[in-house]
């Protein structure tokens, strides 16, 4: 066991931290008012250099493995959970066209993302299915020198902001049937339509309103690996391993805060700051303990991640979800009790940070889903129907 | 950063783990209602080479870094709580003779472990202070040619039981501030008495009665290091260590048992296991994952311990592991016995008397208030404060 | 709206009150330690006028409502939680036979009491079967011209202490559901057989070994009422009431000995008696809350249980009062026994008899996870559900 | 011991559940959005005969008690907390004008209330001090044929909206000590100045900006009673009773949402409503016992209140307090994750409840603050101070 850091990955995530502190947080309050995209934290993530964490070195990108960079974005999360969860889907949109497109595809695409600060969205969801349910109502259909897609799209984070969006549809395979293929669509085209609104009670700047495709011509090249190849590829779960980085790390920011603010406010009749209080000092005890502990569950699942057979995939993203969720969802509350009326001004940033613990969180599977999981792992109950149900 | 063991904490993990289940639980329920020294258990730990985990390999142990230990006491913990917590002082007090001692000392004490087999005991603890506040009451004093102990200790775990004990001792004569000095005496010096009874909830094996010390003679040789030297070392923070990874590793045999029961039982009029019930599901997985976090939180304070010897250092990272760990272990003992319900207060099953245990050896000093303040006063910057809790306490 | 007690009530409660700390609670360890019969305390009850609670004033009871009867029963277990459990379990028979016995019978039984002080058990567990699911495998049937019982019964409460038993049966011969008769046989009846020991993690006293039947002659006039017309008196939701009364009560005896121990109490190096420390401050009143809105709960069932009963609309009555108290009572013996550390382990202090026996009477059914699901029902307005749940349990 | 309620009070409590649900429910997200005040709110309250439920029979009022009139706010809650928690407020000003009042003062105020359903609002807190300190910056001076006031309140609850504001103002006394005075100030009179911004993060309708008197003329009539003679009422702490009462109405709101959502909607691939769920159902039950536990803590503490000294009194609110605010805080964690995504979304009133739950448990005593005035009652430890701590 080893819980050291390797210096080239410390580096980079000192970086993250800087751009999460003088980039990503100053902004964070006014895209939270506007719930408009975030457009210049992710300019300044891509300025930095960590647009492409996930991209391969030899396309330009870091090479970061799962581990780390999953520990970019809980560092990028304390600054601005909004704009940390669309640029986490954007770089899982990268270990997809790294694990099938070709090499012609790669260069392409992977040079928008390095050379031009272009993002990539994700857009699995549709109405009436569950998150993780393959995508039915997304059809793509071969026409002339191409593809024809049609069909709506919920939750489509980025819509209108993202150069291209990976998005989930289904195709006829050679044989006929139905499969999953990921297609690479430039939201430029026309016969794609953003419809919807994206009005909540956080995470404001992941703005994800419906998105219908209308007859979009698809070129031939926007079609990442064979019908079905990418059900095989278990990139799929990793989404959740960086929902959970992202709790923590807005967990964090909101616990930092809690403490400079204690550390630098004094109130009649003490003498001393708040940090003096002995009932604040548990409640930063009890929050930074839980967050530990979700923390290197953390770690350990993404470590172990690419070993695991599907279900071991589905136990370890479960477990990682699970505690951060929770830990989070403790901490919101512990700053607030800690607090007190103070923080329910929206001229304090714990105010939006509770707002987008309590709504991210909310994301898919549930706690009760990931508990679920691992309770079936662990007594070794078998749950074909999982993956169908892990949305709900 | 890696999760994974090496295969030497693999190998040892598998021994401990052997020892436990073959040896230690097949008694622990006896050395439970016997309320006695889980004797027959130290003999295995000791044949197994356990009982050295913490002598250097040049005195014949094992001579383990933090991390390695706490994943032997863990499993032996899963065996008997009884026996882990007993050997686990006993190998602290043998990093006190590694540290403190001189080179005639170890060569003098550690074959008695090695070779014999014996036990070491260490008596801490005193009437009418806050658990975890030291010694001061307990006098080593000169008197004539000779150093001699008189005052009162509690708590004294494996009194009668162990071959020597390490006295936390006050050293008279200097005012102000506090003197300690650890000082080895044999069980069966004259002017030990032990006095209380042992007559409790849990932790009944560990035997920890009263013990009055009258002119207890302890030899020259026998005190270890300089006055304060003993405070300075960061040594004595690894009980809480310890502590932590005997909560987690009955926990964690808690957890294992309740799994293969509720896949192995069902009861009237429900047609499954009781395995296949989501309200066994839920909490089980909550269990699973309090153990996984407390885990992974004392593992690195293991494995971060020996980066720095500084007592406050130390105790943080005691604090962390012990207040996880502690509220782990009473979520899932309290838990799995509410899950399973009436049937398993009956004390043929061993989650009536692992739950005894959790909620007394849980009781030990540090409480979770204390770890609590430790950890905050550190987190927001208040080192002057972490010095005088040190210093109060 | 009114939350003062009346005169009547208020009298009871000083009676009660003044059995339970005078009579009962100094003979409380020794029945835990001997896990015997508390009889002597069953005979201050009897003095006390308390054995008849729940018998109507025409035959020299008490003829108590269900609110003033969980007050009582409260007190008593603020003395000893197995008097007044067992005293509960006979209160719910002398229920049964007011309601489903016949003048003979009244007059049969009732007496024995009022006179001679006796007490009656009820067993219904069996083994096997989920707790609170009923009977089914312990069969009533006519041999020649007499009844008898066959079958086994798990936690047979006053196995050897009670006078009669009244044994929850299932009649024999009618083919699909259930079917259950209330009979009452003798304790020195030839055919019952003490199988199981009895030896638990606490309600020691409740002496609750398992019992087997074998041709077990019942007297023909000694069964209570008709077929099933037991399981739509309603009755039998009232032990669920009884038992919160019962965690209630030894709940704030803890309260109230932890307020007098950090009133009087301090350790060095703390300056002050603990009673100043905001940690103790903080957690005691969270226990005093935690008390106060479960008798809230409790007492608003009792109140409300004589204006319907329907046996769905008691046991959700009884399961509000059940869960609320039990996760009181579980906090309070926890944290009460946290916060003052290794001392409480010792069984000289009562907090380590009452955290024990509240750690096992709350097992008793049902659980939690059955309260919730029942409130949750109701409240979801699930009433084939709830009903359904009633008939498979 | 009685847990019924007479027949005359259930009248006016289902006159309150109504209005909560017909009058104030559906305005209550506009109100939430625009962060406006409630007038139209108060309106309806007044139209259904309710604006005086603690004005004397004798003056035209319902008369209520304590505990009655507490009862009402809990189901006003459940449609409206920011019409609610001002409409409170008001009630408690009647308290006093009852107490001090003389019978012309009565005869002329109470009239305003019922028949033409003015406002009275209640202006206590001064920046730099605790809620409960006495007025120490706003001072009231004779003046020719009157006073004149001088300072400035924060958190003046109503503020524009309210026709008169009770300000807790300090006085000289015959003795010239400084004593404190309730003064009904008219809002239209020259020299009331209304500063600053309200922006929060729920209870958005409880509009309270700062409010500055600058040589405002008071007429003799409106100064209530002798200088100090409040000071013996033990009115005050039942602000905090009627807080209580209003985060179990709150609560108690969404979990009425909560049920009827679950009994109302079905997800595939289940058969049945969301009701049918037992986590789901486990959850109901969790959350409908905290409340009732802490909503009878809250009667017997009303149905006491009088009879006890001034520590009594702190004692029996901070036991409603405390658990009213916890059970509140746990149905709002515990309706977020028994939905999920769904109620992250502004469309749904739940989104607005949890805010507002946050926000409203958040006002002090801060439930430590009332932990430790419920142990050192229990304890026999006098503390003197408590009162001017108890803002904190």
């Amino acid at each position: 066991m080893d819980f050291s850091i390797k210096q080239e990955h410390q580096g980079i995530l000192d970086t993250a931290a800087k751009v999460a502190r003088e980039d990503l947080l100053p902004r964070a309050a006014d895209i939270d008012l506007k719930s408009v995209h975030t457009t210049e934290s992710w300019a300044a993530i891509w300025e930095n250099g960590l647009l492409g964490t996930t991209i391969p070195k030899d396309y330009g990108g870091l090479g970061l493995g799962l581990l780390e960079s999953t520990m970019v974005l809980e560092k990028l999360a304390a600054g601005c959970a909004s704009s940390t969860a669309s640029f986490h889907m954007h770089t899982v949109v990268q270990r997809y066209i790294d694990a099938l497109g070709t090499v012609q595809q790669k260069e392409e695409l992977f040079s928008e993302v390095v050379n031009e600060g272009k993002l990539f969205g994700s857009w699995g969801s549709e109405p009436g299915t569950h998150g993780g349910a393959a995508p039915v109502k997304v059809v793509v259909n071969r026409a002339k020198e191409g593809y024809v897609m049609n069909g709506t799209k919920h939750f489509c984070t980025m819509a209108g902001a993202c150069h291209r969006a990976m998005v989930h549809t289904n195709i006829p395979d050679k044989d006929g049937n139905r499969r999953t293929i990921m297609v690479m669509v430039p939201t430029w085209v026309e016969g794609v339509a953003i419809t919807g609104e994206w009005n909540t009670l956080g995470m404001r700047g992941t703005v994800s309103p419906s998105v219908t495709f209308d007859n979009c011509f698809i070129d031939e090249n926007a079609l990442l690996g064979e019908p079905g190849e990418v059900e095989e590829k278990g990139i799929e779960q990793t989404f959740a391993l960086g929902d959970a980085a992202i709790y923590i790390g807005i967990a964090q920011g909101a616990v930092d805060w809690f403490k400079e603010y204690a550390k630098s406010h004094t109130f009649d009749p003490s003498p001393q700051p708040l940090s003096h209080d002995l009932l604040l000092q548990r409640r930063v005890a009890e929050m930074t303990q839980r967050l530990e502990g979700a923390r290197y569950v953390l770690y350990s699942s993404c470590q172990r991640y690419w070993e695991e057979s599907n279900m071991g995939r589905w136990y370890l993203v479960s477990k990682a979800k699970y505690l951060a969720s929770e830990a989070a969802v403790f901490v919101s509350n512990m700053v607030a009790a800690g607090l007190g009326g103070r923080i329910a001004h929206r001229r304090y940033p714990l105010e939006r940070m509770i707002r987008d613990i309590r709504t991210a969180t909310l994301m898919p599977p549930s706690p009760d889903r990931c508990l679920e999981v691992i309770a079936k792992y662990e007594l070794g109950i078998d749950d074909v129907q999982l993956a169908s149900r892990w949305g709900s | 950063m890696d999760f994974l063991l090496n295969k030497k904490q693999r190998e040892l993990i598998q021994t401990a783990k052997e020892v436990a289940r073959e040896c230690l639980e097949p008694r622990a329920y006896e050395v439970d209602q016997k309320a006695d020294h889980p004797r027959a258990s130290w003999a295995d730990v000791w044949t197994h080479g356990l009982l050295g985990m913490t002598i250097p390999e040049e005195y014949g142990g094992l001579g383990l870094d933090p991390l390695s230990y706490v994943l032997v006491v863990e499993q032996l913990a899963g065996g008997c709580t009884n026996t882990a917590m007993t050997v686990h002082m006993h190998s602290v007090v043998m990093r006190y003779i590694d540290s403190l001692g001189t080179p005639e000392q170890k060569a003098n004490f550690y074959p008695e472990i090695v070779e014999q087999g014996k036990l070491f005991g260490s008596w801490g603890s005193e009437p009418s202070r806050r658990g975890g506040t030291g010694s001061v009451q307990t006098i080593l004093s000169r008197e004539g040619d000779q150093y001699v102990i008189n005052g009162d200790k509690h708590f004294c775990t494996m009194a009668g039981g162990a071959h020597r004990y390490m006295v936390h001792c006050n050293v008279q004569g200097l005012d102000g501030g506090r003197n300690i000095v650890m000082a080895l005496v044999p069980h069966n010096n004259i002017g030990i008495t032990v006095k209380g009874e042992w007559d409790t909830l849990g932790m009944r094996g560990t035997v920890s009665p009263s013990v009055s010390f009258s002119d207890c003679k302890v030899e020259d040789d026998w005190i270890l290091g300089e006055v304060g030297q003993a405070e300075r070392s960061g040594i004595g923070q690894i009980f809480g260590l310890g502590y932590s990874a005997v909560y987690l590793g009955a926990a964690g045999r808690v957890v294992e048992w309740f799994s293969d029961y509720v896949q192995s039982h069902h009861f009237i009029p429900d047609p499954e296991p009781m395995a296949k019930n989501v309200l066994i599901q839920k909490p089980l997985a909550e269990m699973i994952m309090a153990l996984e976090s407390a885990r992974k939180v004392l593992y690195k304070s293991a494995w971060m311990w020996e980066s720095n010897s500084d007592p406050i250092y130390r105790a943080v990272l005691a604090a962390r592991a012990k207040y996880m760990a502690s509220e782990a272990a009473i979520m899932i003992t309290t838990n799995s016995l509410q899950l399973l319900g009436g049937r398993m207060a009956q004390k043929r099953y061993p989650l009536e008397r692992i739950y005894r245990d959790i909620r007394t050896c849980t009781l030990m000093p540090p409480s979770p208030d204390r770890c609590l303040e430790i950890i905050g006063k550190m987190e927001l910057g208040l080192d002057d404060e972490l010095l005088m809790l040190r210093h109060s306490s």
